[in-house]
């Protein structure tokens, strides 16, 4: 399940939501907002996101993952709206029975994410200046 | 003539100064109405470089349109 | 740094410990206590560490990971004595500036934590029996 | 004759039946040491696939043994 959330992501609460007994391998991946782009410092961030476009997407990218890898549990949440370096832009966690299968179908469906999900970040620098990044 | 509702997102929703309209076209396909748009509001990002969503879904820019669409131009993801 | 605890692994305590600025990536790798090992449904383990050698070891791990890898923050906490299914065993953080360097670190890490790091596992199971995990 | 200290972990604890012991011994090495406990205390555990640490560093089974070192037999990890 994907969430997009304006508030700080509560990673505590999100690590809870994974209690699988029959669980061997967890691996969250978190993306964090830098502070610096190609040598410009960054105050903040603006992520805006179609969240039902971006639930749907979710939900495909996790279905071509479950014909690749034995998932047990995916849970994903995107922070929308203003956000400062240090705080997490996304949270990924994918349980599996063993430790390589997770490695692998949290890289995977990460990479889809930052390749697909219709989220778009804008980024505010010291110098004044902004930018939509990715946007050709 | 029919008559679609365009969302605009990120750069496209600053471009067009607006976060969506109701719009008269006689476009036939999703592409077509992006085209028109974009002539309209000086819009930078070429149609190869986005996607498109009809009523929610992703959709291919060859699909028609139809009155009371809803079409969304999707710019390259950035997310996480 | 490694630390081995006979206490329930403190997850959030673990997280907020990586606070930094400038770090674009974080994996976390939890391995957690299965419950069943080869159709024998297991009760409980019992963890056994060397903790100054698992330390030293541990950190000869990071130093061979720091010279492929950009590493900015890594940490691990080791469960010993009793624990159940369920509990988490081991829990591994890494952060990098980029994603793929990060996943690439923590698979490395873990890979040689679990070959390596002189830590014992003995399984009880439902039947009576118990057992040393890779004792040939 | 020296004395070393050995600390018994794991399965080698348990069929030592203890933790840990001073060993007067006339082993030259530490493989010898190890030689000399199981044929004590009947290791089921071969020789290569143990690792073995003196005075809390990794060492090798060929490394001489002096009065006082501490040794550990370390069984396959199975941490994580």
């Amino acid at each position: 399940m994907l969430t997009v959330t304006d508030q700080p992501i509560d990673t505590t609460a999100l690590r809870r939501e994974c209690a699988l007994h029959t669980a061997g391998a967890l691996v969250i991946f978190e993306g964090v907002v830098r502070d610096f782009h190609q040598a410009q410092k960054v105050l903040r961030l603006e992520y805006e996101a179609n969240p039902a476009l971006a639930a749907a997407e979710y939900e495909l990218i996790v279905q071509e993952a479950s014909r690749m890898y034995p998932l047990l549990w995916t849970r994903c949440v995107h922070r929308v709206g203003s956000a400062s370096p240090g705080e997490t832009a996304v949270w990924l966690g994918v349980a599996t029975a063993h430790r390589a299968q997770a490695f692998e179908a949290c890289r995977f469906i990460i990479d889809q994410i930052k390749e697909r999900l219709p989220v778009w970040k804008k980024e505010y620098y010291e110098n004044g200046e902004s930018g939509w990044i990715n946007a050709p | 003539m029919i008559t679609v509702r365009i969302d605009y997102v990120a750069m496209l929703r600053e471009q067009a100064g607006r976060a969506s309209e109701s719009r008269n076209t006689n476009a036939a396909t999703a592409e077509a109405v992006y085209r028109e748009t974009q002539a309209a509001y000086t819009f930078t990002i070429p149609v190869a470089a986005l996607r498109v969503a009809i009523n929610d879904r992703m959709a291919n820019w060859t699909d028609p349109v139809r009155d009371g669409d809803r079409l969304v131009f999707l710019p390259p993801s950035s997310g996480g």
